[in-house]
């Protein structure tokens, strides 16, 4: 396979980029390595641009060059003015991001294992830190992170394998159970005897309120027809909006006041998140 | 590959947390039995001969089964840090039921909500109560397994009931007693403070 | 004796099944934190490094504290024993939360649609994501406990991001790689049937 001289060119621009201490022999190199690299994978990669990028990126980590050699610095300037110009495969952009990570992963164990701090260099202009991966990913179109996520067939979290293992409860776990259960009945017990006095307090307060108006008899009728209506619904979960179908203050107040007390009756579950004028939601509870 | 192979029959021992029989092995890993007994022995042979004191863990044999487990020496304290089996919520309410037992599981419902429907179905999936109809409800008692996990020498629901309520006088009092000994803990290390300068007084 | 420590700490890794903070092994051990320290760096080495290639097993950081797991590779085949217990679902709307967080719900719901109210109540009852209130709708978070069920070795929501970023992209990465390599094989297959016949002529 022949290597075309756009990625000869690429490959000469690159030996601009590398430390002007190293001598010409070594972009000679390079060339007999990308020889042997584009009859890989490279190869398919369209943009020579991309295609030199690749290689650069491809020599540092399967052909074991130094990763001080490429200037992460001015080469990612050089990259994201080329990439800001024209339409750049995100696909690709996201490999090669991903192998710069590699790249400066390589780099900084490098840097630990010298001592030798070339910090200042790396802070001065550009440096990969600027590149907005995290936008990139966060932004809405397909190659966000959401939008990447949801086509993966298993999610990036994996639960680990860690030994499921229990042991026996001792005769003194038990005894100590038995002391906790004992309090814990007892607060059960005086708040359930307050809960129903309350109850009984509500419901009488409720009735004395209904009498003499024309929805008490009407009132039981209503409920059903929302309940109806409810559990007709197709989703488990509905908002107020989706039951009160006739826009009237009188069927809102009368689909209003039988959701609460098909709330009472636990048939549903009610919550709003916008307090006090936000939308309504009901979750039908114990019916499929 | 029969290193690899022992490496898998490890994880598997690992991740078990229970004794495994060959077959249960091969079933999982779709090797063959040989090849499972093969690799047990050479990780048994590692774990308790050649790497014996650089491990505090072991493979023994339990029954005609297998397991990966931490060397006696070394259990006393890995065991508090080891998950119960039963957990708190429901060891709460199997001891309600074994300190009230036979109990009506409608006297149960008023002691600690409606919990108790759940908490009762798991408990009999665990042979440990035992539920009798009785009208409307239901009347719970412990299962013959039940003083056999906790070491009661008894079998009778009476009689356990008996045991446990003198063993809770007997844990309250203990408790107040350790509770007592701090305090006086504390009191005889206010003592001390007291007596050291009068210590330091003396060397000098 | 800090070998004896180091075993002690190994049993206390093993038995207890979920991550241990260096607080809870000083508890349970008596032993001083620095020496809690050292054991775990001591087992880290020898496990994840001297005897990587002799054990299926592996002692991480997760958030702040540490545990004991299968190694990836071998994760699969021990699955059967021991099942996963988040639904694939479930994990890809936590993966969501984590990676946008702190994150409004209502944004997640454009995202995803209704179903999220019904996941972030199962999350939060799992105690792996957290609900602030915030205006009119609820700011999502993950807890403590995320990193540690995971095993992610931070507590730290940018470092956390970056673990899913790559995550993600690299699955992507592995995606296109398959794909080229499927590419360069049609090639090539396609390469030695068409030489094929001049091998033949010329060996004629």
């Amino acid at each position: 396979m022949e290597l075309d001289n756009d990625i000869i060119n690429h490959l000469l621009f690159h030996k601009a980029l590398i430390d002007e201490n190293n001598d010409m022999s070594r972009i000679n190199q390079y060339l007999e390595m990308a020889t042997a690299a584009a009859t890989g994978e490279s190869t398919s990669i369209q943009d020579p641009f991309d295609r030199s990028v690749f290689l650069a990126f491809d020599l540092v980590l399967n052909q074991h060059m130094n990763p001080w050699d490429i200037d992460l610095v001015s080469f990612s300037t050089m990259y994201l003015k080329r990439a800001k110009k024209e339409k750049i495969d995100l696909l690709t952009a996201g490999k090669i991001i991903y192998m710069a990570w590699q790249v400066l992963r390589m780099q900084s164990d490098h840097l630990v294992v010298n001592m030798e701090t070339k910090e200042q260099e790396v802070d001065q202009g550009f440096g990969w830190e600027d590149i907005p991966t995290s936008s990139w990913l966060a932004n809405d179109d397909e190659y966000s992170y959401t939008n990447l996520l949801m086509k993966m067939p298993q999610p990036p979290l994996e639960e680990p394998l860690r030994r499921d293992s229990t042991r026996k409860v001792t005769l003194i776990e038990l005894l100590s159970a038995f002391d906790e259960a004992r309090k814990e009945s007892e607060q059960y017990q005086l708040l359930d005897h307050l809960r129903q006095e309350e109850r009984i307090i509500l419901e009488q307060k409720a009735r004395s309120a209904m009498k003499g108006s024309a929805h008490e008899d009407h009132l039981e009728e209503d409920v059903a027809a929302v309940w109806e209506k409810i559990s007709q619904f197709p989703k488990k979960t509905m908002n107020f909006t989706e039951i009160c179908e006739v826009d009237s203050a009188e069927e809102r107040i009368k689909t209003f006041v039988s959701i609460l007390f098909l709330a009472y009756e636990k048939k549903i579950m009610v919550h709003q998140q916008k307090f006090p004028y936000g939308e309504i939601f009901i979750k039908t509870l114990g019916f499929t | 590959m029969s290193i690899k192979e022992d490496r898998i029959v490890e994880s598997l021992l690992f991740s078990a947390g229970k004794p495994l029989s060959v077959e249960e092995i091969q079933e999982t890993t779709g090797m063959s039995p040989k090849h499972v007994s093969d690799a047990i022995d050479h990780l048994m042979q590692s774990y308790n001969n050649e790497r014996k004191d650089e491990t505090s863990l072991e493979i023994v044999k339990a029954g005609s089964k297998f397991i990966m487990q931490v060397k006696k020496t070394f259990t006393e304290k890995s065991m508090m840090v080891a998950k119960p089996e039963i957990r708190t919520d429901l060891l709460k309410t199997l001891a309600l039921i074994a300190f009230h037992q036979p109990v009506k599981q409608s006297n149960l419902r008023h002691m600690i909500g409606e919990r108790i429907y759940g908490d009762v179905d798991q408990l009999m999936n665990m042979h440990l109560v035992h539920s009798e109809p009785h009208g409307a409800t239901e009347v719970l008692t412990t299962t013959r397994l039940f003083p056999e996990y906790f070491g009661i020498d008894s079998t009778k629901p009476e009689e356990i009931r008996e045991f446990l309520a003198k063993k809770v006088i007997g844990h309250v009092v203990k408790e107040k007693q350790q509770e007592l000994s701090k305090e006086d803990e504390s009191v005889s290390e206010a003592n001390t403070e007291e007596q050291s300068p009068q210590t330091q007084m003396k060397s000098e």
